[in-house]
C-alpha cells in the first residue's frame, strides 16, 4: 500500500498550510481521529487554492498534498471529474486495476490503488476529497456543486 | 413410503444434519419435531463456523490487520446476505440483535425514548393480538407500564384466527404502533398483514412485524410487506444460537435514539457527551455476535440453495398430510386451524384429557420430540381454556414417515393412559 | 529464545489454537499481539461447540424431550462454571448477556426503572472514570440524559492512574452508583478497587466493576472484590462470540426491575399483566445464547485447567519482559504505566509522530497483529493530547518472542516513515 | 418414569375432592400450569386429613394422591420426615437408588424415584407436597412448621 510516491507525498508535502480562501470546511474521521481544516480559492470557477492544515496518517496526509497538487489551477468541471475518478477508484476493494486513461486523469493519485483493498483505510484516503467538495460546494453555493457531483 | 407432492429431496438433506442420526434412550430413532422452538443445524454452518474461529477470528471494525479486516468482510458480508434474503432496500436496515426478543425490545425501547412524532407516551396506544409470543407481548408491556400508554390488543376467533372485525376500534389515530406475529408459533396460523397494515397506514401507525416463524419458513421480502420493522431469529432458521435480526426502515432507524450504548454504536465519544454512528452501528452497542452474524448468512446461503418456495411447498405438503393424520387420532383436538390453508408448519393439539406433559413424555421414550406447554403464548392458552398443548412442528428435513410416527405415537399414549 | 521465570509452557499451548499457525501476507506468520480485543479460541472449545450442534441442540428449559433435557443441563450447567470461576455465592447470580455492553446497559436500565432505594433520579449522581471503554461510558450517560441524574468522573494521573485525591467529593451521599474497570484496557491500569468501594460503601452507593479486562487474565473472585454487580465477555477470554455474563448480588436482582421482556423472563402472562420468573431469568429475555454459553462454560474449563494464577503469572512476565523491550525503541512512549506493577498486559504507545495507523499497518504487513485507535476509550486519549495509539496485548499464548518480533517491527517501522 | 404404582394413583386417585380443613392453599406450577387446592386439617399435631383438587399431569396427580396415602392419620413430625425425605428423593437427579430404609418411609413414593431424572417433571411431583407444607404452616402457624422443614 506505501508506494513510494504516496511516501513522497506524506514526508514533503504540496501547499500545505492554511492560506486566504472563500470558504473553509473541518473535517473528522471519527474512528481514528484523523482531522483536516481546508479552504478553496475559487477563480470564477477555477481553482487558485487549496490549502490545508491537520493531523493523521501518512495516507490522508498524503492523500491531501496529492489533492493539491491536482486541483490547483484546475477548472471545476475538470476537477469534479478528477474527484469522482478518484472516488471510484477508492471504492472499488481493490478490483480496478487502473488504465492509462485512468492515469492520465489521476496521475500520482493512481499509487492510491493499493489502499482501496484495505476498507480501514479508504476513509483516510478520502478525507480531504470530502473536505474539498464540501468547501467547494460552499464557496460556490451548493446547488453549483451538488449538482455535478451527485 | 408416502410420496406427496411438493415434498423436497428429504434423504439427501437430512444427511447435513448430523444431530439427526442420533438415537436417543437406548436406540430409538430421533424424531425431531420441535422445530418452532429450534432447528437444527446443517454441517455447512458448522463447517463455516470452525472456519471462522480456525482463520478469521478477530474482532470487527477499525482493526487494520489481516484478521480485523477478514473478520470484518465476514460480518459485514452476513448483512448483505441477510439484506439480500429478506430483499431490504438497504443494507444498512439490517441490525443484529441476539435473538428476536431483543429485536423487539428494541423497537419498543426506540419509540418509548423516540422524539415526536414517534414517542409512545401516555396519551397514546399499542396495539398487539392474543396470539403473540410472549416476547411481542412483555416488551410492550412494559413500555405501557413505564409510559403510561394503553395497551390494546386483537382476540381471537374460535378456529385460532385474529378477529378482525373490531379493526376501526382497536387500531386508532392515537395508536404509535402495531405490533404483530406473521406466523403464530402456537396456533400455526398466518396473519392477515395487509388488512392490518392497511388500516395501520391510514392511522399513521407504525407497523413491528414478528417474523419469527415466518423468515424460517417462506419466502419474506420486506418491501412487499410494508412494515416498518421486522423481527427474527437466527436459532430458528438453521443458524447458531445467539443471533437475531431487526430490519428497519431506513428513515426510522436514522430518526430513532439507540437502546444500548457502548463501543461500536458510536461516532465519538467524550466525558460530557457523545454522538452517534449512523444504522445499523447506532444499534450495535459492544462487540457483536460477530461468528453466530457469519453462521447465519451460512444458513442464509443453505436454505437460498434449497429455495424458500420449495422450504414453503415442503412444509405446506407436510402439514396438509399432518392434519389429516391426525383428524384420525380418537380424541385429539387441534389448536388452531385445522387445515393447511393460510397456516405454517406448527400444529398444536389436545389429546382428551391426558396432560400434555404426559402425552410429551410418553412420545419423548419413543424418541419423537415434540414441545408441551404454553408455548410462550399463554394468553392463547387461556382464550381457549386449556392449560397447555402438544406441538408438533415441521421443517425442511421432516418426512412424511415421521408424522406416521407420530400418529402411532400419540396411539400409544392413549393406550398407555387409557 | 528468551527464558522468564513464570512462563507457562507456550509451545504445548500453542497447539490448542489452530489460528495461531496462519500465515498472513503470503508466507508471515501470524504475531498475535490484539487479544485485549479479542482473544483466540482453542479446539477444546470449539469441539464443545461442534458436539452441542451436533449432538444436543434444542431450545432449553420446559422442553420434556431428550434433547431439551440435555440441552438445558449443558446451559445450566455452563452457569454453574462461571459461579465456581468467579467464586459467586449462587449460581442465580449468573445472568447470561450476549457481551459486556449488554451486562453495563443491563445494570444501568435496572437502576433507571428501579423503586427507591435504588432509583437513579433527577436528584442523584453517577459516578464513573475517565478511563472506561466506551461501553461504560455511554449507557450511563444515556441514563443521566433520560433520567436528569449527574454523571461525574475520576480523572487521570499523568501516569495512567486513577485521581482519587477528590474522592470524598467525586462519591457523595448523592452516588447512586459507582461504576469502573478493573483492568483498563488501553492504559493497562489495574485499578485499587478497595479504596473505591469503601468510600461507595461508606455513602451507600451501589458498585458495577467492568472485569472484561480481568476475567480473562487472573483469578476473579467476586466475594471478595464486595462489589455488587460486575461484567464481563466471553471472547476475550476464550470464549466463543455472542456471550457475556452479569453477576449481581442476589438480593438486587430479586428486586431491581427487569429489562428485556419476552419468553423465559416470565413466570405468568395474561394479555393484562405479567409477573417474572425469579433472577436468573428474569433477565435472560428469549432463547439464549444457548451454544455460546456452553463454549464458554468450556473455555473456563481451559483456562482452569492451566490456573488463573498461572496465567496471571506468565503475563506478569511478559509484561515485565515487554515494557523494558519496549523502553529500547526510540521516540517510543507509552500511554499508561510503564512498569509491570498494577498492570495488565495490555500495553499502549505512541512512536514519535508516526500515526498509529501507519504503525499498525506496516506492522501488519509484517504478520504482527496490533490494534490501533482510540480502543473505545477516547476521553483517554483526549486526556494525554494523543489522536488515537498503537496497543499490543498478550495472552496466555504469547511467547517472548513475540514480543521480540515487536520490537523489531517498529524498527522496520520508524525506518520506514524515517 | 411411568411405574405402574404411579398410574394407578393417577387413575384411581386416594382422597380427591375438597373437605373442610383448617387451612387451604392454591399452588400452581407456572411453567406447565398444573394447578393444586388443597385444604388440612388437624388434630393436635395429628393429620386429620389432606383433601385436594387440581389439575395437572399424571405425575402431579399421582404425587398428591400418593401423599394423602401416606399422611394422613401421621404425626406432624413423620410427616415432615416423609416430606424431607421425598424431598431429597426428588432432588437426587437420579442419583439416589432408594434403600429398605427410604422405602419404609416413602412406601408408594419411592416409585417417584425415576421422575428425579426429569429436570421438568420434579416441579410436577413436588407440586401438592410444597402445598401441604404451606398449608400445613398456615394451619399451625408458620414458626412450628418452618422451623422443622427449614
Ligand atoms: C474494559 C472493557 N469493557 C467493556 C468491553 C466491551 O466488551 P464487549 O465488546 O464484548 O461488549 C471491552 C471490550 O471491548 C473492554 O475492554
Ligand atoms: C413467534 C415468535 N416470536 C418470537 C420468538 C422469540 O425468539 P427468540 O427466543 O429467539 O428471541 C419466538 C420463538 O421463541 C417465536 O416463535
Amino acid at each position: 500500500m506505501y508506494q513510494e510516491v504516496i511516501l513522497d507525498h506524506y514526508k514533503n508535502p504540496h501547499g500545505r498550510g492554511l492560506r486566504d480562501g472563500d470558504a473553509e470546511v473541518h473535517h473528522v474521521n471519527p474512528t481514528c481521529g484523523d482531522e483536516i481544516t481546508l479552504r478553496v480559492k475559487y477563480d470564477g470557477t477555477k481553482i487558485e487554492d487549496v490549502s490545508y492544515e491537520g493531523q493523521g496518517c501518512s495516507i490522508s496526509q498524503a492523500s491531501a498534498s496529492v489533492l493539491n497538487e491536482l486541483l490547483v489551477g484546475k477548472d471545476l468541471a475538470d476537477a469534479q471529474q478528477i474527484q469522482e475518478t478518484f472516488l471510484e477508484l477508492m471504492q472499488s476493494k481493490g478490483r480496478v486495476e487502473p488504465d492509462d486513461a485512468m492515469e492520465e486523469v489521476l496521475e500520482d493519485a493512481v499509487a492510491f490503488a493499493g489502499v482501496s483493498k484495505y476498507p480501514a483505510r479508504v476513509k483516510c484516503a478520502l478525507l480531504s476529497w470530502m473536505a474539498w467538495k464540501d468547501a467547494t460546494a460552499q464557496a460556490l453555493g451548493s446547488d453549483a456543486a451538488e449538482r455535478k457531483t451527485a | 413410503m408416502t410420496q406427496l407432492p411438493g415434498l423436497l429431496d428429504t434423504e439427501a438433506l437430512r444427511k447435513d444434519f448430523p444431530i439427526l442420526d442420533r438415537q436417543v434412550h437406548d436406540g430409538q430413532k430421533l424424531v425431531y419435531l420441535d422445530n418452532a422452538a429450534t432447528s437444527q443445524t446443517p454441517r455447512q454452518v458448522l463447517d463455516v463456523l470452525s472456519e471462522y474461529y480456525e482463520q478469521h477470528n478477530a474482532n470487527v471494525h477499525r482493526g487494520v490487520h489481516v484478521l480485523a479486516e477478514e473478520a470484518t468482510a465476514l460480518y459485514e458480508g452476513a448483512r448483505d446476505k441477510v439484506a439480500e434474503f429478506i430483499n431490504a432496500p438497504s443494507r444498512n436496515e439490517v441490525i443484529f440483535t441476539k435473538n428476536a426478543s431483543e429485536s423487539l425490545n428494541l423497537v419498543a425501547n426506540m419509540l418509548g425514548w423516540a422524539d415526536e412524532p414517534y414517542r409512545v407516551d401516555h396519551e397514546t396506544e399499542i396495539v398487539i393480538t392474543e396470539m403473540e409470543h410472549h416476547s411481542n407481548i412483555v416488551p410492550w408491556q412494559l413500555l405501557a407500564q413505564r409510559t403510561g400508554a394503553k395497551l390494546k390488543w386483537f382476540g381471537l376467533t374460535d378456529d385460532g384466527r385474529l378477529d378482525l372485525s373490531d379493526i376501526d376500534e382497536v387500531i386508532t389515530e392515537k395508536t404509535k404502533i402495531v405490533s404483530f406475529v406473521l406466523v403464530s408459533n402456537i396456533l400455526g396460523t398466518v396473519n392477515p398483514v395487509e388488512t392490518i397494515i392497511r388500516r395501520a397506514q391510514e392511522v399513521g401507525a407504525l407497523v413491528c412485524v414478528d417474523a419469527s416463524q415466518a423468515a424460517p419458513h417462506m419466502p419474506l421480502d420486506v418491501q412487499s410487506l410494508q412494515a416498518d420493522f421486522v423481527a427474527f431469529t437466527g436459532h430458528k432458521m438453521c443458524g447458531p444460537t445467539g443471533i437475531g435480526v431487526l430490519w428497519g426502515r431506513q428513515e426510522l432507524l436514522e430518526d430513532l435514539p439507540p437502546f444500548l450504548g457502548g463501543g461500536e454504536m458510536i461516532e465519538t465519544v467524550s466525558m460530557h457527551s457523545s454522538t452517534y454512528a449512523p444504522a445499523p452501528h447506532k444499534f450495535e452497542a459492544g462487540t457483536p455476535p460477530i461468528a453466530q452474524a457469519v453462521g447465519l448468512g451460512a444458513a442464509i446461503d443453505y436454505l437460498s440453495s434449497i429455495g424458500m418456495d420449495k422450504i414453503l411447498a415442503h412444509e405446506h405438503a407436510l402439514t396438509e398430510y399432518a392434519v389429516k393424520r391426525l383428524a384420525e387420532v380418537p380424541d385429539l383436538r387441534i389448536i388452531g386451524p385445522t387445515t393447511a390453508e393460510e397456516r405454517g408448519a406448527a400444529i398444536s393439539f389436545t389429546l382428551g384429557d391426558i396432560h400434555p406433559h404426559d402425552v410429551g413424555q410418553v412420545l419423548d421414550e419413543q424418541g419423537i420430540a415434540v414441545r408441551v406447554g404454553h408455548h410462550c403464548a399463554r394468553p392463547v392458552c387461556l382464550r381457549y381454556g386449556i392449560p397447555a398443548t402438544t406441538r408438533a412442528s415441521f421443517y425442511l428435513y421432516s418426512t412424511p414417515a415421521e408424522i406416521d410416527a407420530l400418529v402411532d405415537g400419540l396411539e400409544h399414549v392413549r393406550n398407555f393412559f387409557g
